[in-house]
């Protein structure tokens, strides 16, 4: 499948959100599923030929230009797409994961009266994101990621009615605008000093370290300007706020959105610009990695005292995507792409079966009142076991060897960076055995459960599936397609010796320690006491306190002391001021006209008198 | 000795109608009859007006020049003075004042605004400005039943014949320096203190009839008590002569003592308008407000005489002629309101008059909006012009001040029109028919719009005006 | 000449003023209009002086004009003063003062 | 002799002037006012203005003071002055500018060329005078005639009176003209 | 191009169609009929313009002349070029939408009402057009008596107030401009643009002149802090006044500030760069962060207006053709997605007869149509990628960028604040708890529908192929950037390009 076929990815999804959302009311539910469902499907289909194709050799990448798009003077914008190996990833895991949502959904929204608009969002998000991470230039790849964002906004929000939701839409939208700017004048930054935007060209330019630019203070600039923007999308450090407040929107939502794909874009953002931040010297050792690993921790034990299960999945998506920003951050680019994949299987997995235990408790999802679902729901406590394990990172799910990956490139390039993100490891084995036992082990609570419906159990068992073996894609040392696939995107240089015993054990064994620290602190549905930690840990080390202390309300109170103090009483009152001595003078003017004839003929004569003095004086 | 008696044979056909109408009001009775009058009135202005124009420029003795400047302004006291006519009969039938006096009057006046105008001498000047000045008294006091109407009419003598005392004086002295009256002899003469202040005085007996600050105050006053279409007719006329004159002393026979005379004329000119506008900026009676929205004009023409420049001064016969059409248009309007037999004036009395009579409410609108100095209204080109004039004398404080004055204006002209167009009416105000000022308002609402959307030809006109000056 | 013309003058002017301040000081308007006269004799003398020490006509002239003029004035003025006072009984002018502001 | 009658003349117009504007009765005023006119009379004449003496007796002495006092005896010569005025200060306005406006002027005219001219016998007369008037001034002339019919019209109007129907035949004023 | 009536056509149509309607009987439907028919002609022969404008060409492709005040040389002159040619065609897009769109929310005197409207449409369309200044004064005041009456008549509470104070603002600045003109016009002895392109002013003179003329337009823009009579005129309006008021009226400061301020004078343009380069930015902040206190919806967009032309006028005093592209676009985009905004609250004030934030709640649920399209307006308005918004916020803030990095840093952080306040809108009017209220709102009507529609259609042109427009204008800017600034014309701004 050549080129010209590529277009057709995000134009199927596209259409799919154009006819659900102008005749999603008229289709029915079941047109709508379909039409959604396909059109994703469909996509995928395609992709995946066109994937086929790149790495069997039969094509080569390719970029396919559409039309001129912005275009003045010497700045020449086109939409144009590409089509090599990460794209291909991205899209394959975007249509594919996305495809099983789509169906998930079909059974999770099934009672919602706003069948067609989720399904009109939802594929506009699929076709979004592909636009995202097909994108030929960053100015292109920037429209997908603001459309990604608008369609989380909308998914979010989309029980509008309940005023949190709203806001959570709002919050995340928001605080993505922050990331947002920076990312634009990274953008802007790029194209001053390379004077283009597609990514071939860039690379081109600053590729092999960079050559003349590298360390290039504008070149650290833009990448660190674009830094933030990932750090925004992804939720890292110090932009993270908003993800788990996110977890407002539908669950299926949260797995394909906030787990598998949008959040990951980040990560895509660094690996799709990887030349430029090789070349931008300092950023990726520097930044990038400090910042993915303190995430990491940071994320995860704040997911230890979570009582919403979604809230835990959250902090731990955060938390995972600190560790794809470790990778990156260490030159790992393929393990960060390589744990990104394994984590959109195994993090949307999880979120599908706490879906399915929302939709089998009509939303009840707080850990405190679960417990005991095993018995009524095996599909889904084996399918939240697999994927916690993954999660946990024990052998041979799939999460151990994509993060065994990262922490055997950090241990080689940062040691202390690895020390963290062997604790993180820790904690994260710990929290979700500790979310897997509240929920699932211990005795029944007073509720009735059911096993989730077909159409929502059968994409959960598949994502099961690829959760468990999605690990042989691409160990760097198991000579599995991944890396190999990747290698023009990250070069060959970056082939790692195979990790020793050593690491490996290392890695397990304190997965397998937070695992069973997790079950034995957890059995039988106890809680440990944590003291003062807890609030610490809950109220997120108070960082939520401090944006609110420092951002939040002062932007407030200024809003407010802009409009009343310095608008209404400062800039408005000085017109106004002028026009009351206007008005007074009016009044004083009035007041010499007493009516008397002698006083105007006085006036009269003091002007004659006047006169005289004037030419005496001149 | 033979007298040729062409030059004035403009001024002598409206002399012979106010004769006639004089004469013949002794035997005609009845109030259909006397509408006579009128025409006899709009017979003799309009023969007038065609002979402006037929006899051209020509001189009679040393007193009289009939040159573009006096012919430009006689053309624009001529159609005046038809608007005038036109605006006082259906008032003064309603009202019971119709008599043919007022029309002679009316006419007698005109002839002194004519000859004011165009005196070669300050004699001849004095004496023309009397016979502007003395029917104007009289027609302020002509609603002989209302109080306000005498209070007027005494105010106005009593200041008017002071400050005529000023201006003889400034003539005395005049002679006295160059030992005649005559423009001709001033013209050459060296500035001198005693000429100065001659000359002072002159221009403040001048300023007075222009209702210039501070020589104003008798302005707001008379044209509140004076009947409508008496003010609206003194307004216009009065300043035509004036400020004709004023034009005539100094750009025209002073050009070389510029510089002693511009910055008092500025500063009489700026005080005019601040204190007009001003002064305008809260009245509630409409008569009042455009009382002082005529001071606040007077400053306008004023800038022109100070810039003293052949722009300034062509550009002031413009306004003079854009002034008088929309200040009758205004004016015009108020005859038709009354209240209980005598005039509805205030500002709120226009309400709901869109509603009745859209016409009346439009050509209001379209005067305020030209007294405000908006395109595409006359108001707006005239000012322009003036500005333009000052900005070439150099005196851009001026007419900084003008457009800062013309902003404040804004207030109260819209005002006056906003209310045209608000509902509904105040109990009790009714809009009267009258044909006659509806083709009055007709007319120089017609020309407020005409000279701002086609300038051009009125534009040319008067600039050859501009070639008395060099 | 043996008075010399400036002495006229200066009488012309004290008259002249004294008419002035009598229209600024006198509330009865009989005594405004006779200061007004008061003035206007005051600028007579004046021009009678000037056109005798110019030694031509012009200033004698002017006095006969301002002799029409202040005729006619006065019967102008003297009739809306009776009409006044005709409906106010009055004839101080501080009195008249409906219009004002 | 000229000095003596210069010196009289105008120690009795003075006093003439300030008569009319201190009087506290109108009637007072007008005496005082038909003394000054009486005292410029002469000055004209020591001025060679004959004719202009002559007319300042017949016209102003004559006719206008005469006019003033029918007025005044019309109106019954009230003093209404002895009530305190509503307007304060005219006084305060009146010295400070009257004193300036006597100074502009004094100084103006001190200022004038001062040439005395030999005049003719002629000068003044009232041939001289009707031969400039009639060959110089003749417009002003018969404008003035225009001012007079003005006079004459403003008279009828206001006698007419308030509530007068306009169709009432004027019945006053005609005599003052 | 043949055909020398268009531009006098395009122009005068509305005039003459206000002329047929004050002869037309009162009734309501005929008359709003012939208005919109009126309205159209200029739309399609704009249409046609934009269709047949050549691309590359600089200058002025289509201009009529005619002597009008022949003694001073006054001429009428009207011309169309790269420049006025995007505004031109906005503003005859606009007022068939705001008709439309408001199709019966005016009831009473609803003949003076469509006569002022399309006495604002002939003034709005020769103001873009008017290549002589006497003439372009004469449009840009003539615009300010209808809107004066449009406020003061068919206003909300404080309409006196706030028409006063619209056109004392607007007057007080464009007086100084009137002075400036007859001063260019005594140095220069022409008032042609075209003539007067070829003058070179001394530096002094531009400078005060180009004072003059800036002050009017900043005011008009408006430009922090001249911006106060905004929030209360677009406020108090109606619908359709605001619509006008925001989407074209304003355009007419910015548009004044590229023509005139920049290209007549552009030394005083260069010296003044760095004030109006703050200006722009502190009223796209200052804007923002105001808006965000609102709590009368229509205020918070009047004051979203604030900052987005802030972000125009940043643009413009980039002086590189990005930045001079981007605002023009923007001026294009703004009159769209702010008329759009007051279209949506003019909607829902026509239901609840209040504009408070707090008398909403859960709109969406009521009117889902409504929601959807609104949802495109906001978001064109927060200038999200695929809309409109972007494309010239994008270029104006790269523009701003290669001017100096900060000044693009700053207006990035508009970018966020307007995400905030316009959210925040959609949050408290569309989302949550649905209000008793509200649940009585009826549904979109057809003339709504079609306004919006057609306005989002507009937004998603532009957004996703704005070529057309840009193409039209580069030589133009081009041009006049070259004039303007002709070391900033081509290269990168660091030039550290290899």
């Amino acid at each position: 499948m050549g080129a010209h076929a590529i277009p057709w990815i995000v134009a199927l999804p596209l259409a799919g959100a154009v006819v659900n959302g102008l005749w999603g009311g008229r289709l029915g539910r079941r047109g709508v599923s379909r039409v959604a469902c396909l059109s994703v499907l469909g996509a995928f289909v395609v992709s995946a030929a066109a994937a086929r194709d790149l790495a069997g050799g039969r094509a080569s990448a390719a970029v396919v230009h559409l039309f001129e798009w912005v275009a003045v003077a010497d700045f020449r914008v086109s939409a144009s797409l590409q089509w090599d190996p990460l794209s291909a990833l991205l899209a394959l895991l975007v249509t594919g994961v996305g495809f099983l949502i789509h169906v998930y959904s079909t059974g999770y929204m099934a009672g919602d009266p706003d069948y067609g608009r989720y399904f009109a969002v939802l594929n506009l998000f699929v076709a979004s994101m592909l636009v995202l991470v097909l994108g030929a230039n960053l100015l292109v790849l920037f429209v997908g990621w603001e459309l990604v964002g608008l369609c989380s906004y909308l998914l979010i929000g989309f029980w509008f009615e309940r005023p949190a939701a709203a806001a959570a839409g709002r919050k995340a939208f928001v605080v993505n605008r922050v990331g947002d700017a920076a990312f634009v004048l990274g953008i802007l930054s790029t194209w001053a000093l390379l004077g283009t935007l597609e990514f071939r060209e860039i690379a081109r330019l600053v590729g092999d370290g960079g050559g003349a630019l590298r360390g290039h203070p504008a070149l650290v600039a833009a990448a660190l300007l674009l830094f933030a923007g990932a750090v925004g999308k992804s939720a890292q450090l110090p932009l993270y706020v908003w993800l788990p407040d996110a977890m407002e929107g539908p669950t299926p939502v949260s797995a394909l959105i906030h787990a598998a794909t949008m959040v990951t874009a980040g990560v895509f953002l660094v690996g799709r610009l990887w030349p430029l931040f090789e070349a931008a010297s300092p950023v990726l050792g520097a930044v990038v990695a400090p910042v993915g690993a303190a995430t990491a921790l940071f994320a995860a034990t704040v997911a230890t005292v979570q009582y919403d299960m979604k809230r835990v999945l959250a902090y731990s998506t955060i938390s995972q995507l600190g560790y794809m920003f470790l990778a990156l951050g260490v030159g790992a680019g393929s393990a960060a792409f390589f744990h990104l994949t394994t984590h959109a299987f195994f993090k949307a997995l999880l979120f599908l079966a706490a879906g399915s235990v929302m939709h089998a408790l009509h939303g009840q999802i707080d850990l405190r009142h679960l417990g005991g679902l095993c018995r009524a729901m095996p599909v889904t406590f084996l399918a939240f076991a697999v994927g916690a394990l993954s999660l946990a990172g024990l052998p041979p799910l799939s999460g151990f060897w994509s993060k065994e990956e990262i922490l055997h490139a950090a241990r080689l390039h940062a040691v202390g960076l690895w020390a963290v993100a062997l604790v993180t490891s820790f904690v994260t084995a710990y929290y979700i055995t500790r979310a897997a036992v509240l929920a699932f082990l211990g005795e029944p609570g007073s509720f009735h459960a059911h096993e989730a419906p077909p159409a929502m159990a059968w994409p959960t068992v598949a994502l099961a599936v690829l959760a468990a073996f999605g690990g042989f894609l691409g160990a760097g040392w198991a000579a599995v397609p991944l890396v190999a696939f990747l290698q023009p995107v990250f070069g060959a240089h970056e082939k790692l010796a195979p990790p020793g015993a050593v690491d490996v054990g290392l890695a397990v064994g304190v997965a397998a320690c937070g695992t069973l620290v997790g079950w034995w602190t957890h059995r039988g549905r106890r809680e440990v006491r944590l003291g003062r930690l807890r609030d610490v840990l809950a109220a997120q080390w108070g960082l939520e306190a401090l944006y609110d202390l420092a951002v939040v309300r002062p932007a407030r109170a200024l809003s407010g002391w802009l409009y009343h103090r310095v608008d209404s009483n400062v800039v408005d009152r000085a017109a106004s001021a002028v026009a009351e001595a206007v008005v007074r003078a009016s009044g004083t003017v009035r007041t010499w006209q007493t009516g008397n004839v002698r006083q105007y003929a006085a006036g009269v004569l003091a002007g004659a008198v006047v006169l005289f003095a004037y030419w005496v004086l001149r | 000795m033979r007298v040729d008696l062409n030059p004035v044979l403009p001024e002598l056909a409206v002399a012979l109608a106010a004769a006639a109408v004089l004469v013949g009001d002794v035997f005609v009775r009845g109030v259909r009859a006397r509408a006579a009058w009128l025409v006899v009135g709009l017979v003799g202005l309009a023969t007038a007006a065609s002979l402006v124009g037929r006899v051209g420029e020509a001189a009679f003795g040393r007193l009289y020049a009939r040159d573009g400047l006096a012919n430009a302004l006689q053309l624009v006291g001529l159609a005046s003075s038809v608007v005038g006519l036109l605006l006082a009969r259906d008032y003064l039938v309603r009202r019971g004042l119709d008599r043919g006096e007022y029309y002679a009057l009316l006419l007698l006046s005109t002839v002194g605004a004519m000859l004011l105008v165009a005196s070669q001498d300050l004699l001849f000047l004095f004496v023309a400005l009397e016979t502007l000045s003395l029917p104007l008294y009289v027609l302020a006091g002509f609603a002989l039943d209302s109080q306000r109407s005498q209070e007027a009419s005494l105010k106005y003598f009593l200041l008017g014949s002071f400050a005529s005392a000023l201006l003889l004086y400034g003539v005395a002295l005049v002679y006295g320096v160059t030992s005649s009256t005559s423009l001709a002899r001033l013209a050459q003469a060296e500035a001198s203190f005693p000429l100065l202040v001659g000359v002072g005085l002159v221009v403040v007996g001048l300023g007075f009839k222009a209702a210039v600050v501070p020589f104003h105050a008798w302005a707001p006053d008379v044209y509140e008590g004076a009947p409508v279409p008496a003010v609206a007719f003194m307004s216009v006329l009065a300043k035509v002569g004036a400020v004709g004159a004023l034009l005539r002393v100094l750009p025209v026979t002073l050009p070389h003592l510029l510089a002693t005379w511009q910055p008092l004329v500025a500063a009489a000119s700026a005080a005019t308008m601040v204190v007009g506008n001003l002064g305008a900026l809260r009245q509630t009676n409409l008569k009042r407000m455009l009382a002082y929205s005529s001071v606040a004009h007077a400053g306008y023409l004023l800038l022109g005489v100070a810039a003293g420049n052949a722009l300034g001064v062509w550009s002031t016969v413009y306004y003079l002629a854009v002034y008088g059409a929309m200040n009758l248009a205004a004016f015009g309007v108020l005859t038709f309101l009354e209240r209980a037999g005598s005039e509805a004036d205030e500002v709120e009395d226009l309400r709901g008059l869109a509603d009745r009579s859209p016409a009346m409410a439009a050509a209001f609108a379209l005067s305020m909006a030209s007294l405000t100095g908006l395109p595409p209204t006359a108001g707006f080109l005239g000012k322009f012009y003036l500005f333009t004039a000052a900005l070439q004398a150099g005196l851009v404080w001026l007419a900084l001040v003008g457009v800062a004055t013309s902003v404040v204006s804004v207030a109260y002209y819209l005002r006056a029109a906003y209310a045209a167009y608000l509902g509904p009416a105040r109990a009790g105000v009714r809009v009267q028919p009258a044909p006659w000022a509806g083709v009055g308002v007709t007319l120089s609402a017609a020309c407020t719009l005409l000279f701002g959307v086609l300038p051009g030809p009125l534009t040319s006109w008067v600039q050859r005006v501009a070639a008395l000056l060099r | 000449m043996s008075v010399p013309a400036s002495a006229y003058l200066l009488l012309s002017a004290a008259l002249f003023t004294l008419g002035t301040v009598g229209v600024l000081v006198r509330r009865t308007a009989l005594i405004l209009f006779m200061s007004i006269e008061l003035m206007l004799n005051a600028v007579n003398l004046a021009f009678v002086t000037l056109a005798r020490m110019h030694g031509n006509l012009d200033g004698q002239l002017a006095v006969f004009f301002v002799l029409v003029v202040a005729a006619v004035e006065v019967v102008v003025g003297l009739s809306i003063l009776v009409h006044i006072f005709r409906s106010r009984d009055t004839v101080d002018v501080d009195e008249v003062d409906l219009l004002r502001g | 002799m000229e000095v003596l009658l210069f010196a009289v003349s105008a120690a009795l117009s003075l006093a003439g002037g300030v008569g009319v504007v201190a009087a506290r009765q109108p009637v007072h005023s007008a005496l005082s006012l038909l003394l000054v006119l009486g005292s410029l009379a002469v000055l004209y004449l020591t001025l060679a203005a004959e004719f202009l003496a002559v007319l300042q007796v017949i016209v102003y002495a004559g006719a206008i003071v005469v006019l003033f006092l029918f007025v005044i005896m019309l109106l019954h010569a009230r003093t209404p002055e002895s009530r305190p005025s509503r307007v304060g200060g005219q006084w305060s306005l009146a010295v400070p500018l009257g004193l300036a406006l006597w100074a502009g002027l004094s100084s103006a005219a001190l200022q004038l060329p001062a040439s005395a001219r030999a005049v003719g016998p002629e000068f003044g007369s009232t041939e001289a005078v009707g031969r400039v008037l009639f060959r110089e001034f003749l417009l002003p002339f018969e404008v003035a005639s225009l001012l007079l019919v003005v006079g004459i019209v403003a008279a009828v109007v206001l006698a007419s009176g308030p509530g007068t129907l306009p169709s009432a035949p004027p019945a006053r004023g005609r005599e003052e003209a | 191009m043949s055909g020398s009536w268009v531009l006098s056509a395009l122009v005068f149509t509305p005039l003459a169609g206000a002329l047929l309607l004050a002869l037309l009987p009162r009734r309501d439907g005929l008359l709003r009929g012939v208005a919109l028919a009126a309205t159209l002609v200029p739309l399609a022969l704009a249409a046609v313009l934009f269709w047949q404008a050549p691309r590359g060409e600089p200058g002025f492709w289509l201009r009529e002349r005619a002597p009008w005040v022949a003694p001073l040389g006054i001429g009428y002159h009207l011309g169309v070029d790269g420049i006025s040619l995007p505004l031109v065609v906005l503003a005859a897009f606009l007022f068939p939408v705001a008709l439309v769109g408001t199709w019966d929310a005016v009831r009473t005197r609803v003949k003076e009402y469509l006569v002022l409207l399309l006495l604002l449409e002939t003034a709005v369309l020769g103001t873009f057009l008017a290549l002589d200044l006497v003439l372009f004064y004469v449009f840009w005041e003539a615009v300010l008596v209808p809107m004066y009456f449009l406020i003061g008549l068919w206003g909300s509470e404080r309409r006196a107030y706030a028409a006063l104070k619209f056109f004392l603002f607007t007057m007080a600045g464009s007086v100084l401009m009137l002075l400036a003109i007859a001063g260019l016009y005594l140095l220069a002895g022409t008032f042609d643009f075209l003539q007067l392109v070829n003058v070179s002013l001394p530096r002094p003179a531009q400078a005060w002149l180009f004072a003059a003329f800036a002050v009017a337009f900043a005011i008009k823009v408006p430009l922090f802090p001249l911006h106060t009579w905004l929030p209360d005129a677009h406020t108090e309006a109606p619908t359709a006044g605001s619509v006008i008021l925001a989407g074209v009226l304003l355009k007419m400061g910015t548009y004044g500030l590229v023509r005139f301020g920049l290209t007549l004078f552009p030394q005083a343009a260069q010296d003044a760069a760095a004030l109006f380069l703050a200006l722009g930015v502190v009223g796209i902040l200052y804007g923002a962060a105001v808006a965000y206190a609102q709590a009368d919806v229509k205020r918070l967009v009047a004051y979203s207006s604030v900052s987005h032309l802030g972000l125009v006028v940043l643009g413009t005093f980039a002086f590189n053709p990005q930045g001079l592209s981007g605002a023009l676009l923007q001026m294009v985009n703004h009159g769209i997605s702010t008329g759009g905004l007051f279209l949506l609250v003019g909607v829902l004030y026509e239901r609840a007869h209040t504009r408070q934030l707090d008398a909403f709640g859960g709109v969406a649920r009521v009117m889902p149509t409504f929601a959807a399209l609104s949802l495109f307006v906001v978001f064109s308005s927060a200038a999200l990628p695929g809309t409109n918004g972007f494309v010239g916020e994008f270029l104006v803030l790269l523009g701003a960028f290669r001017r100096h990095p900060l000044w693009a840093a700053l207006a990035a952080g508009g970018v966020v604040l307007s995400a905030v306040y316009l959210l925040w809108m959609v949050q408290r009017v569309y989302f949550g708890p649905v209000q008793p209220e509200v649940r009585r709102f009826a549904p979109l009507r057809g003339h709504e529908l079609a306004a919006l529609g057609v306005l989002v259609v507009a937004i998603l042109w532009i957004g996703l192929y704005p070529r057309p427009w840009l193409v039209r204008s580069e030589a133009a800017v081009q041009a006049l950037v070259q004039r303007v600034a002709p070391a900033q014309a081509v290269g990168p701004a660091w030039g550290a390009r290899p």
